[in-house]
């Protein structure tokens, strides 16, 4: 019929380059407290439409509405708020200290906010997060030292990685905060792989795993997904949709005719697509999937919607490839003042506390940057000894490795 | 003393850690019910369960990265990669996270990890079924590698890497599974029970990673070799009657170079026999560490008898093959030059 | 809640090992002629449904039934048929060879003959087929010549392929056929660059890959729906579910909970689950499929199911790790005896006729092994020479190579 | 002639190849409209359109194979992978599938597909952006493996790549896009516009694959080195005074022995200079090599100067990187042995 007429070869535009009018008519949002909230053992199969929904909690007015609005305290809800907006005046200060060559390179996770904050706070002590390189919030919102964060992305003296990794790549077992790799993907199966361990030794805490839009065409995701669905592994599997992976949109990873949720039902995997500046949303769909797993229910694919406020990082300027005032237009809002709004409407915040608690935390970041440096910087050149490189290669320094660092010494 | 197969030794070494450990796993492709293509798992699912042992899906780098995520829990994973031509899929997760983990979290986190996979041709298996891979993994800090020649030492190299806490890659010359195969692929097939290395004890014994055996003692020259060519050197000692001393070396990282360096300082002359592909294979390693360090008393260049740099051919094994043959020749002009 | 229950590790297990009663009420079936049949220009998003039904074209009797029913002449149903009894009688005589030590290695493709066949009479002649191990009924259905494919197997003097290449592992470029690599799955993201260099050029021709569904865990299988969904490429994806991965039945690849069509479903690619027993519907859906690519409305994915009746390969023993008698109870029949039936019904076959051409078929199999043989055999060594293993490692031999082929030479 | 910088350069030739050749395709992560991280095919997608120059999923993978696949259909890929860092998960496909088409079809299909990277340490890129991956490649037969060192070779080396009907690596060292790094870090950058090598004809040139360059012809020892190790080098000869004669192999595989043996034989002392790490680093390669055809010339071992057997560390990078002082150490010893 057709055989006649040529092929044509596409290649996915964004809807708005430079100088266009930015447009995300293309997200599908649903109204907040529109999206049913089947019971944590539903059999995937009766949920498919969830993958094409958005679970939204919080509506315009902040108001929390729907079978997804979860039982949480406003202390929880507080602390959540807090951490929230530490992570973005952390973010900024150390953004401020790589211009200021303090630093060879940062990334800020703006915008994106809530859900490593919220999933930190939901999950459990002994639980572990498989984080990408924008989950500082995690450590934050436990409180895991400012100043070792800083120290690490100073690679100074204190650095308790002894500057040999890229700065904000952390590891911080004792918060259940998995060493970040800068390899894309890679933590993802092995999300799983530490999932079926505490299955395999009848454990009860779970893991959850983190990737970028962009890295689920990595080999890794397709590993995480086969190996959970096959082993019922207890891991929540995390897709962050910031829209953006560096230059490229969402619809080069594929997401331009499907949702990235929907990946996980060809693997009978349940689907949760859900808006991720909506703090309220963030908890209460960590809640149904960590459920789930703890139930021998096995794993749950989220995609969190959110946007890449930030360049993607110190090295990006992203006024290259998208119009700059983008995030202007992005409808679902900040996820700080969604959830400080709705503190408001629930009468258990106000715009003092607020702006109080603002220069608190500035004052507290700016006291933990003053205690960094004095452990060095990039600038001056504080940082652990040479002969240390040679350390962790193994667990016993072999020979060679021996001999070379002799011949370092000179 | 028992003897077995190398195989059925390997089974041991797993079946005795799998007993001592209860954080020791097995798993891969078809290892679990069926106990693997060559067997080496037989019997280990229905002793120590499916939950110790098991099948995955065929993704070699989903096994090594789920293996990875395993050893940040707690576990001692023992993975097998059906054959050693099938690992580059999982070389990311080997090069990029298992071998990096120690070193990038400064020890938070390790990787104990031992990744079995039967390497080498000579069973007519082509280009899939029949590469040495091993210098690839020599050159990514942070793994070890392992390649055993014989029973008794598969099983204690085999209980030693799974001890380790580190990655092992731990190569298994499928050639001599079941008999120490000398290259002499025309006559009948010698098996391990009559060789004394087919002999091994049942319970718990290692072979230390990293060193070395001196197979032979000799004063003419010094092979350095490992795996199936240990063999294919012994017959080339016997046909050539040059004194060789015979480094089995076991261990290619880390390396015993107090073994490797004592040796050619005494006979003064180096072979280097391998079956893996010639350019930039494990000899080249060995040849620029022996030249560094016995410069002064070596007394002829240091020979390299390796596969040749062409994929591994299916009709033409036996001239690919580096055999007796082309071993001797090399004695014959590392002797004269 | 259930904080305190341990976690449990599940492995999947069929439904039968050997000693126990063949059981396939895992596998989902519907009725012949049940299934829909959208316009191959229809939105994935609107027939999702097809990746959990089967579409079936004979019923019982033999009579093609329901909106899947592909217009095609008896002739070609009889070029199909003949193309698959020749298979099926090739593969018994390879077999043979290799237990009698002229070939080191073999593989049969018994019960699956139709998928190959099928796509092979069905697509055109300027389409690639990037195969598996289990397509031989493609070259066959081509008429590529027996002699040529024997010879490979034999790895003799005429082998095309020089002895370099594993038995099996045939290249025949000229019926559009990819050379078959050893290392599964690698094929199938190849097929996708295929089609996408198609389309690039503005070409009318379309790739086909294949992946059996043990395969489909590997990152390539990952890759492919990538890159076909994201630039929309004129290919179909096949997956030849045999129900079987050497030792590891379909649930270990994680078909137990689902469908291998629906994997297609989270990339918005179309997928169809397809009865692989029932040459009509092979003819039907890939021609569905081609159309579809054509129109350049992008890829479609098709799970065949069927059985895989043989052995894995000439090295495995499947009765160590299914019923040995399993294949009798597989609910979809032989496809050869399936069209056989179709066609007598339908007046154009009888089985005085398929007698006879089975005994035409068997000669002619028999006189192309004499001939073949008479090249050699890796019984008697008389294969390529050793000097030609140094040829086509480069275009152009290098100074290194050309010293190891002097030094060969001795 | 312009002066152009190496990134420029490389634009270049992937501007001459696309304008040439219209099976020329140019594709991977942020290489179309955004034109690449280190701007190497800024403006080609404006000029070519996007079914030529485009943005790529992130997989590796599925890039070399998407590749490998446009290869049997006609076309010449360009890929580009971000960092060498991140080429692992395409290793299965470069190994099992590009390096051996040829060889496995008997040459029905072949994968003329070139393979950029950039590579190397010295820009504070930590252990995910500096690695220099070179030696795996050369150990896979069926492979090229090319590195260039200055604006005018890369654009010659990539258009000669580019035509190569064989898979061909291309790495790029990434600290030498902008100027001539010598390995003095705390100096003030020097620009390609002060070298003459920086100066780069517009229009289609080749330098062919496999042939060496001598950078400056001495006789107190011979050099072999590639990439930024070759001003590296040069900065070590200028402060030592050594009479070095410095070869820039420029191709790894397949390696021009004919310049490296003249040189060899005539200055009796060989020093080798890579950044990637020491065991089976491609330096191994050349060492075995060299003392095989060189003996009997030798007066001293011969030395290499790596990087340490250690992931590439972040803030100790000038610890690990080998500068001028490391390599002028070696030509102290060397010359004193
Ligand atoms: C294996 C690998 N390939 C490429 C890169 C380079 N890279 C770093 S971040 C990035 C984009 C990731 O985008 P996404 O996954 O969406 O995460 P986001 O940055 O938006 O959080 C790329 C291509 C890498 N780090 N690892
Ligand atoms: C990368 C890779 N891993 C493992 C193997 C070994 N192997 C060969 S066939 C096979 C099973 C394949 O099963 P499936 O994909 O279902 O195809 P089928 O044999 O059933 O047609 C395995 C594990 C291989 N050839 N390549
Ligand atoms: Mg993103
Ligand atoms: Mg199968």
């Amino acid at each position: 019929m057709t055989e006649a007429a040529p092929l044509r070869f596409k290649v996915p535009e964004p809807p708005a380059r430079p100088g266009d009018q930015p447009d995300f008519s293309y997200v599908g949002l649903s109204e907040a407290g529109s999206v049913r909230r089947p019971a944590v053992d539903v059999d995937p199969a009766a949920m498919r439409d969830l993958a094409y929904a958005m679970i939204r909690v919080l509506d315009d007015n902040g108001v929390a509405i729907g079978p997804w609005s979860p039982d949480v305290t406003a202390d929880d809800l507080r602390r959540g708020l807090r951490a929230m907006i530490k992570t973005r005046v952390y973010d900024d200060r150390m953004q401020n200290a790589q211009r200021q060559g303090k630093t060879s390179f940062y990334i800020r996770c703006t915008g994106e906010e809530a859900f490593a904050v919220g999933q930190a706070l939901e999950l459990g002590p002994r639980d572990m997060f498989f984080p990408t390189y924008r989950q500082q919030g995690w450590l934050i919102a436990r409180d895991w030292p400012l100043v070792d964060m800083m120290c690490q992305v100073f690679s100074n003296e204190n650095d308790r990685l002894h500057g040999r990794q890229l700065p904000v790549m952390y590891s911080a077992r004792d918060v259940g905060f998995f060493t970040i790799s800068g390899n894309l993907g890679t933590q993802y199966i092995q999300a799983v792989g530490w999932a079926m361990a505490a299955a395999i030794k009848g454990d009860t805490c779970i893991s959850s795993g983190v990737v970028g839009e962009g890295a689920t065409a990595e080999a890794d995701f397709h590993h995480a997904l086969t190996f959970a669905s096959t082993y019922q592994a207890p891991v929540i599997l995390n897709v962050v949709n910031n829209q953006w992976a560096i230059s490229s949109f969402q619809g080069i990873a594929g997401g331009g005719s499907s949702t990235f949720a929907a990946r996980a039902l060809g693997f009978a995997i349940p689907a949760l697509r859900v808006d991720g500046n909506d703090y309220l949303a963030v908890i209460s769909a960590t809640r149904w999937a960590a459920e789930r797993a703890r139930a021998n229910c096995g794993p749950t694919l989220i995609e969190w919607v959110t946007y890449r406020v930030a360049p993607h990082s110190s090295s990006d300027d992203p006024s290259r490839y998208r119009p700059a005032d983008e995030w202007k237009a992005w409808p679902l809002g900040d996820p700080i003042d969604r959830l400080k709004a709705h503190l408001i409407v629930r009468g258990e915040w106000s715009d003092d506390r607020h702006a109080e608690q603002q220069v608190e935390i500035r004052d507290e970041v700016q006291s933990a940057l003053k205690q960094a440096e004095s452990y060095g910087t990039l600038l001056d050149g504080r940082v652990a000894s040479a002969k240390s490189i040679f350390e962790d290669v193994f667990e016993v320094m072999p020979q060679h490795l021996q001999r070379q660092r002799r011949q370092l010494e000179g | 003393m028992p003897s077995m197969p190398m195989n059925v030794a390997l089974r041991s070494a797993m079946d005795v850690m799998l007993g001592r450990d209860e954080n020791v796993v097995a798993f891969g492709e078809d290892v679990g019910y069926f106990g693997g293509v060559f067997r080496a798992t037989e019997g280990l699912q229905a002793k120590y369960g499916s939950h110790r042992v098991f099948d995955t899906p065929i993704a070699e780098g989903g096994i090594i990265g789920a293996a990875v995520g395993m050893c940040a829990y707690g576990l001692r994973p023992v993975v097998e990669i059906q054959f050693a031509d099938y690992v580059y899929p999982g070389l990311d997760q080997l090069i990029s996270e298992a071998a990096r983990l120690r070193y990038r979290s400064s020890a938070e986190f390790t990787a104990p990890l031992t990744v079995r996979m039967p390497c080498g041709g000579g069973i007519h298996g082509g280009q899939t079924h029949s590469q040495s891979p091993e210098s690839l993994f020599t050159h990514v800090c942070g793994l070890k590698t392992v390649m055993p020649s014989n029973p008794y030492d598969a099983k204690g190299l085999l209980i030693a890497a799974i001890e380790d806490n580190d990655p092992v890659i731990f190569l298994e010359p499928k050639r001599i599974y079941n008999g120490p195969f000398d290259g002499h692929y025309d006559r009948p097939i010698v098996p391990w029970s009559s060789h004394p290395l087919g002999e091994v004890p049942d319970g718990y014994y290692r072979v230390p990673l990293g060193s070395a055996a001196v197979r032979r003692a000799g004063e003419d020259l010094t092979v350095l070799t490992y795996g199936t060519m240990v063999h294919v050197t012994e017959a080339a000692v016997a046909e050539t009657g040059v004194d060789a001393e015979i480094i089995d070396l076991r261990t290619l990282l880390p390396l015993d170079t107090d073994t490797i360096e004592a040796s050619v300082k005494k006979t003064g002359r180096c072979v280097i026999v391998h079956e893996a592909t010639r350019t930039s294979g494990f000899g080249a390693e060995l040849a620029a560490s022996v030249q560094e360090s016995c410069f002064y008393q070596l007394e002829a260049p240091i020979e390299r008898v390796t596969g040749w740099d062409t994929p591994y051919p299916h009709a033409q094994e036996w001239d690919y093959f580096p055999g007796p043959a082309r071993v001797g020749a090399a004695f014959t002009r590392v002797m004269e030059a």
